[in-house]
């Protein structure tokens, strides 16, 4: 019996209806909370997020998987404000992210206790909350995958094995190992979503086709990043991202893509974006990836189908 | 050990300082989202919430008890928020503030169910989360008071007595009753918090429960004779009632506190007072009264020390 | 026209409709309570099961009539409704006075202590039957309220109201006019929960300018106040008879033998009433704090159908029965 | 001349005895979401305050927090505790190991733009986030310099007026990282303008940290060597050429003997000190037990801040140490090392410059 963990309680996958699959509320590094220079005004926040979210509503968008995960800006009561107060279904992470953005506490914990933390995330709840995640969250850096990121790889996949709930990686810079990792664990790379496909300096069709024969979806997550915004691997023009896309639908793998947009409704720490380009959302996704795929051949329904019933293939946990 | 179930964890009574101890973050009676002439901007109200608790804290308070109760106002995920994003230590609170404010689906309850609720509440978690509830409320108003909130009484006097913490009241209206059923209850004096004995003045009657062990609540503050409610009458009037109970030797027995709301669902903005008005004006108030700065400190932060954590 | 969860339906395609069903069913409140559990997922598989076997016993719509404050879930019912492919009209309005919550009670014991304040006040809001009327008007329009002050896009179907025991209270009274002006302004039908008081509050509800061929009497069949009189008289004045209890035989004290629902039905139909006889199983498909029906909404066509076919009822009767009146309910007037 | 503790300024000479380096709350940062991590907080309110009255009644007067920023520090709950026991407590700022107490916020800046040529494709946009604070010593002393001076922060982004009495820097053992480099040296910047003393964490790499210390401009009578009696690397000739120059050298973990693996037993620390004494360097020694109050997700201690007084002091007595040498160790340094000496005019340069700084980062940052 198929379910989806939400942060208001577990919802049929049938109800998922169209999902971002990769995206972010809030986002940042751990420890931003010690840098008085980042400080914010939190009513502040939570308004402009449920302004994005009702608007992302109001365009046809009923559910967003938030990727933030443990100490990166997951923060369940305030999903759970938004959830309610916009009516958008929000999907909660375990899991961290690249190896120097795991909490002080958790770097040295070993592969059993990372699996145990996320499990118990995943099927008793996130703290005192009662919520369950709903995916884990893995993640790897820009040059190799450390002894860290391994360990917190193999404790994902034990745990993902355990609760048969599905893993999303942050970076294709090493997907094909990571997707090695997963295997040599015994998990099942249909449970495996392989993020960022369409970062700028990463873009390789022949390695997504080889991840999608493996059974895993790819996601391309980096469209409404302005291409002005330098730094980081982000960036990009769209076009070309468009053409990976239209390559990987010719190639047969249309029900392992995903597409998303990878935007933070508000950075903790740092800021996404640079003063000369705008602040997108999720809302903005939905109004401006249509069009870049229109332009390279790709229908407006085939976007919606796959908005719709791809996440519904890799989100429900059996 | 004693301690007081924050929203955010388990606090010692040292910690307490300063307490607002009636007040309400969201106030209003069930059934309100089904009415969009009643719906607000939740962005506009999160932040005006945050800004009463921020100038409470400022003005010197430290906790915060949240009285809403169970369907009337009491949102977990907006104390969570609240608490960590303003450092006050905020409690919530069980129980139910009378017919009025009972949703229909607790109506056909007894006292065993009630008591039940309640300690459940209190010492595992409320609703789905782990997070425990602080006090309990035992709202009515009604004259005399019906069965609905009799069982609810007998219900929170029973899960007190199990749990040690302490009853809050709500009216005064059904005075009798409701000490008869405490006392039936077997509830020690000492834990019973009477709210609203600022709405039917009388001052022998104060000083009969106080020297009972009850503590009288003066938590109208800020409601002066120009607010619509039917007991508003000018804070000096209440000055001199706190007087009085000091002089009869009763300062032990008293707690003064605004009942204010940062936001009441279904009217709006509470311009009535502010929980942070109750340090800004009416300690000065007190203070020209006559009563001392040591008095004032053991209302507003030793006798909730005494009464409010968990024994 | 009617309005469905997923948009409006032209009545000739509603096909087979069971006037009055409950897929969630909770009185207002029940999420406050821990030891309600709403197990999502498992009670969407659940109710899914039986609305595919509902469509395969050839039913095609289905009245939700849970109102507004009673586990209502639009969103819940519009997945529900495109994943098993039946019309699910839902329904809003308040219920009877123990299901009235304090928010609309509190301004009129409000204006009791108001006679003490002295003049010169701010006026004290007070709903009344416009109010209401308005509120239930916009759930029809604009979409269903959920929780968190949000508007689905599903819309209401039809409005219902109702009145316990008693006269009616000043609340119920409101209520019920309310309804009428939202159903009169919406041109969508009205559902009075209750036969008993039926003939009492009908002029009540005509009075706003209701058409009688837009209300519905609910609950004609409750064993406690069986008239068939008064259902003859209700129908002769054009409004609609509905046995919606079928399958609540025993362990309720509404319950009695569908056997003698099926001779209730043979009698009107026998007046010269068919068009004004609505039937349904009245089930609770998942009792949020309130205990759920043991028989499913199928249990209309695959075992009270036969019943009545074998009681003599002929098969075009049966037709009007199920599928004329409620189109000729939803249609153009 | 004043000493920053948690109830306030407070004259040197009202200090008492001084346990240098202690911790009141222990956790490294991440702990709150650990579900394995029980923090009954009114539980551990209790056991710190027991173990402050009990360090109290042995005669202690005040008590250093040496957990800097991110190891757990709560500042309303010290400063309650400090109210209570009537202990004066001097909380500290500052980062010490990478691993354990620099989280990856900071990380960021250190490895984002300080990668090698392989960062081709990192244009550099000026008053971009990444490009105006990468590798930034400034950045990271005016986190420190503003909780020496304008009050640290209370842990929901609200910064109090209670102000850190002394700066706490270290690294892992083994060496010290580019990130740890610039919190060593932002410390020491921070303390010369602050005018207060930097104590080290582990003594791996004593000798580094000195001269980073120093590089910066700190003189050494304001750098205290911390933990120097760790098993692992006990030097009498290192502690003495510290002495020398005029720094100071912590025997820091009295008492630890039973709980971690690399602990020295009492007695042969007594035989340090007393070599030390003897050397003539007694008012160059300082003592500490780094008990911990209440520990969240790290081993805690089984002794309390008391066993400074109540079991080491008997037995420096017991291996001759005279009453006078006691007080130099026990008050007399620390009450030289605590005093705070900021003189204005170098407090107004810095806030000018500190202004231009700040506009500089703001500038770039979205503000909500």
């Amino acid at each position: 019996m198929a379910c989806v963990n939400t942060v208001l309680g577990p919802i049929h996958p049938d109800e998922l209806g169209v999902t971002a699959t990769h995206e972010h509320i809030l986002w940042g590094p751990p420890g931003w909370e010690y840098d008085p220079e980042w400080w914010f005004h939190p009513p502040k926040v939570f308004a402009k997020c449920l302004a994005d979210l009702v608007e992302y509503r109001e365009l046809g968008g009923t559910t967003v998987v938030c990727c933030s995960g443990i100490g990166l800006g997951r923060d369940v009561e305030l999903y759970r404000m938004l959830s309610r107060y916009s009516g958008v279904h929000i999907i909660a992470a375990s899991g961290f992210h690249e190896g120097r953005n795991i909490s002080p506490h958790f770097q040295d914990k070993s592969i059993d206790e990372m699996a145990a933390l996320f499990e118990h995330e995943v099927s008793a709840g996130i703290g005192d909350s009662g919520v369950k995640a709903g995916f884990i969250k893995v993640g790897h850096g820009h040059y190799d995958i450390s002894e860290l990121e391994e360990r917190e790889h193999r404790a994902a996949a034990r745990a993902a094995r355990r609760t048969g709930c599905a893993i999303i990686t942050h970076g294709a810079w090493f997907g094909l190992q990571e997707l090695e990792i997963f295997a040599s664990e015994g998990l099942d790379l249909s449970r495996v979503v392989v993020s960022h496909c369409s970062s700028a300096n990463v873009m390789d069709i022949e390695r997504d086709k080889a991840m999608a024969g493996m059974g895993a979806f790819c996601s391309y997550d980096t469209f409404t990043i302005e291409p002005t915004w330098n730094v980081g691997s982000y960036a990009g023009d769209d076009e070309r991202k468009a053409d990976l896309v239209k390559a990987f639908i010719d190639a047969g793998h249309i029900d392992r893509l995903i597409l998303s947009s990878d935007v933070n409704l508000f950075s903790l720490g740092w800021t996404r974006s640079s003063p000369y380009t705008g602040k997108t959302t999720m809302a903005d996704m939905l109004r401006y990836l249509p069009g870049v795929l229109r332009r390279v051949g790709i229908s407006e329904s085939t976007f919606w189908k796959v908005m719709t019933e791809n996440p519904k293939k890799v989100l429900p946990i059996e | 050990m004693a301690h007081l179930n924050t929203v955010l964890g388990t606090l010692h009574p040292e910690e307490m300082g300063i307490t607002a101890v009636h007040e309400h973050i969201l106030f209003g009676p069930p059934g309100w989202e089904a009415d969009p002439g009643a719906w607000f901007k939740m962005g506009k109200v999160f932040e005006k919430c945050y800004n009463d608790l921020m100038d409470f804290k400022l003005q010197g308070g430290a906790t915060f008890i949240d009285a809403s109760g169970i369907g009337s106002g009491r949102e977990l995920d907006v104390h969570i928020k609240l608490a960590s994003a303003t450092g006050l230590h905020v409690v919530a609170s069980t129980g139910f503030l009378g017919e009025l404010f009972t949703a229909p689906h607790f109506h056909a309850r007894d006292a065993d169910y009630f008591e039940t609720l309640f300690v459940h509440e209190l010492t595992v978690g409320m609703g789905r989360t782990r997070v425990k509830a602080g006090v309990i409320n035992a709202g009515g108003g009604a004259q005399p008071m019906t069965r609905l909130e009799a069982a609810q009484h007998r219900g929170a006097a029973r899960a007190a007595r199990k749990t040690g913490a302490a009853v809050m009241t709500h009216a005064i209206n059904a005075l009798d009753e409701q000490l008869a059923i405490f006392r039936e209850e077997k509830l020690d004096p000492a834990r019973i918090i009477l709210g609203g004995c600022d709405t039917r003045l009388d001052l022998e009657r104060d000083k009969r429960v106080a020297k009972a062990g009850c503590y009288v609540a003066y938590d109208h503050v800020g409601l002066e004779s120009w607010s619509r409610m039917a007991h508003a009458l000018p804070d000096q009037r209440r000055a001199e009632l706190v007087k009085a109970m000091l002089d009869a030797g009763l300062g032990d027995r008293l707690i003064v506190s605004a009942g204010s709301s940062g936001w009441v669902l279904g009217q709006g903005e509470d311009h009535l007072s502010n929980v942070g008005n109750v340090l800004r004006y009416f300690v000065p108030r007190l203070a020209a009264a006559g009563v001392a700065e040591a008095d004032v400190r053991r209302i507003f932060a030793d006798n909730p020390k005494r009464v409010l954590p968990i024994q | 026209m009617a309005i469905t969860v997923n948009g409006p339906v032209p009545d000739d395609r509603l096909g087979i409709v069971a006037a009055h069903e409950h897929l969630l069913y909770g009185l207002p409140g029940w999420h406050d309570d821990p030891a309600v559990l709403f197990d999502r997922p498992k009670v969407f598989d659940a109710l899914l099961a039986a609305l595919r076997e509902f469509k395969a016993a050839g039913g095609n719509s289905l009245m939700d009539a849970s109102g507004t404050l009673c586990g209502r879930d639009p969103e819940f019912l519009k997945a529900l409704s495109a994943a098993a492919g039946i019309n699910i009209i839902a329904s809003c309005g308040l219920g009877a006075q123990e299901l009235i919550p304090g928010y609309f009670g509190l301004p009129l014991a409000e204006r009791a202590l108001r006679e003490q304040r002295r003049d010169g006040e701010p006026p004290l809001w007070i709903p009344d039957a416009g109010y209401i009327g308005g509120m239930l008007g916009a759930e029809m329009s604009d979409g269903m309220p959920m929780a968190g002050m949000v508007r689905s896009r599903a819309c209401a179907g039809f409005v219902l109201c109702a009145c316990s025991a008693q006269p009616a209270s000043e609340i119920e009274e409101m209520a019920i006019r309310g309804a009428a002006m939202a159903a009169r302004r919406h041109d969508v039908p009205l559902r009075l929960e209750g036969g008993a008081h039926a003939p009492r509050l009908f002029p009540l509800i005509t009075a706003e300018g209701l058409a009688a061929g837009r209300v519905v009497i609910g609950h004609c069949d409750d064993a406690r106040c069986l008239d068939s009189a008064r259902d003859r008289e209700l129908a002769s004045q054009g409004a609609y008879v509905a046995y919606d209890h079928v399958g609540w035989q025993d362990g309720s004290p509404h319950a009695m033998p569908d056997a003698q629902r099926v001779q209730q039905v043979k009698d009107m139909v026998a007046a010269g009433y068919a068009e004004r006889v609505l039937l349904s199983c009245g089930t609770v498909g998942c009792g949020l704090g309130v205990p759920a029906s043991k028989h499913g909404v199928s249990h209309l066509l695959k075992d009270f159908v036969p019943r009545l076919s074998g009681a003599g009822v002929g098969d075009s009767a049966l037709h009007t029965l199920l599928v004329e009146n409620p189109r000729r309910l939803f249609a153009q007037l | 001349m004043k000493v920053e503790t948690l109830t306030g300024p407070v004259a040197p000479q009202d200090l008492g005895i001084v346990a240098m380096r202690e911790h009141l709350l222990l956790g490294r940062h991440g702990w709150h979401w650990a579900p394995e991590v029980r923090f009954d907080r009114a539980a551990a309110f209790e056991s710190v305050l027991a173990r402050l009255e009990a360090f109290k009644k042995r005669g202690g007067g005040t008590l250093v927090d040496a957990s800097g920023i991110t190891l757990g520090r709560n500042v309303p709950f010290y400063r309650r505790l400090s109210e209570l026991s009537g202990v004066h407590i001097v909380a500290s700022t500052g980062f010490g190991e990478q691993s354990s107490s620099i989280p990856g916020h900071f990380l960021g800046r250190a490895y984002r733009v300080s990668t090698d040529a392989r960062q081709h494709w990192v244009r550099e946009i000026p008053g971009h986030f990444y490009s105006s604070h990468g590798e930034s010593k400034e950045y990271l002393m005016f986190l420190f310099y503003n909780e020496l001076t304008e009050g640290m922060a209370a842990p929901c982004m609200i910064r109090t007026g209670i102000k850190a009495g002394i700066v706490q820097t270290g690294s892992a053992w083994d060496g010290v990282s580019r990130l740890e480099e610039f919190s060593i040296r932002a410390a020491a910047m921070a303390a010369r303008h602050a005018g207060v003393s930097v104590i080290t964490t582990s003594a791996g790499q004593a000798r580094r940290h000195f001269e980073l210390l120093s590089a910066e401009g700190l003189e050494a009578q304001r750098i205290v060597i911390g933990h120097c009696d760790d098993a692992r690397a006990v030097d009498l000739g290192r502690d003495r050429s510290f002495a020398e120059k005029g720094a100071y050298v912590a025997y820091d973990h009295i008492g630890w003997e039973k709980d971690a693996p690399h602990a020295m037993a009492d007695d042969e620390r007594v035989a340090l000190v007393k070599a030390m004494v003897q050397a003539g360097y007694a008012e160059r020694v300082v003592l500490s037990s780094s008990a911990v109050g209440a520990a969240m997700g790290l081993p805690a201690s089984s002794h309390g801040y008391e066993r400074l007084l109540a079991d080491f002091v008997p037995r420096l007595d017991r291996a001759g140490i005279g009453e006078a040498v006691l007080e130099t160790l026990l008050v007399d340094t620390p009450r030289r090392l605590l005093a705070a000496s900021q003189d204005e005019e170098a407090a107004e340069q810095l806030r000018a410059f500190a202004e231009g700084f700040r506009s500089a980062s703001r500038q770039q940052r979205w503000d909500v």
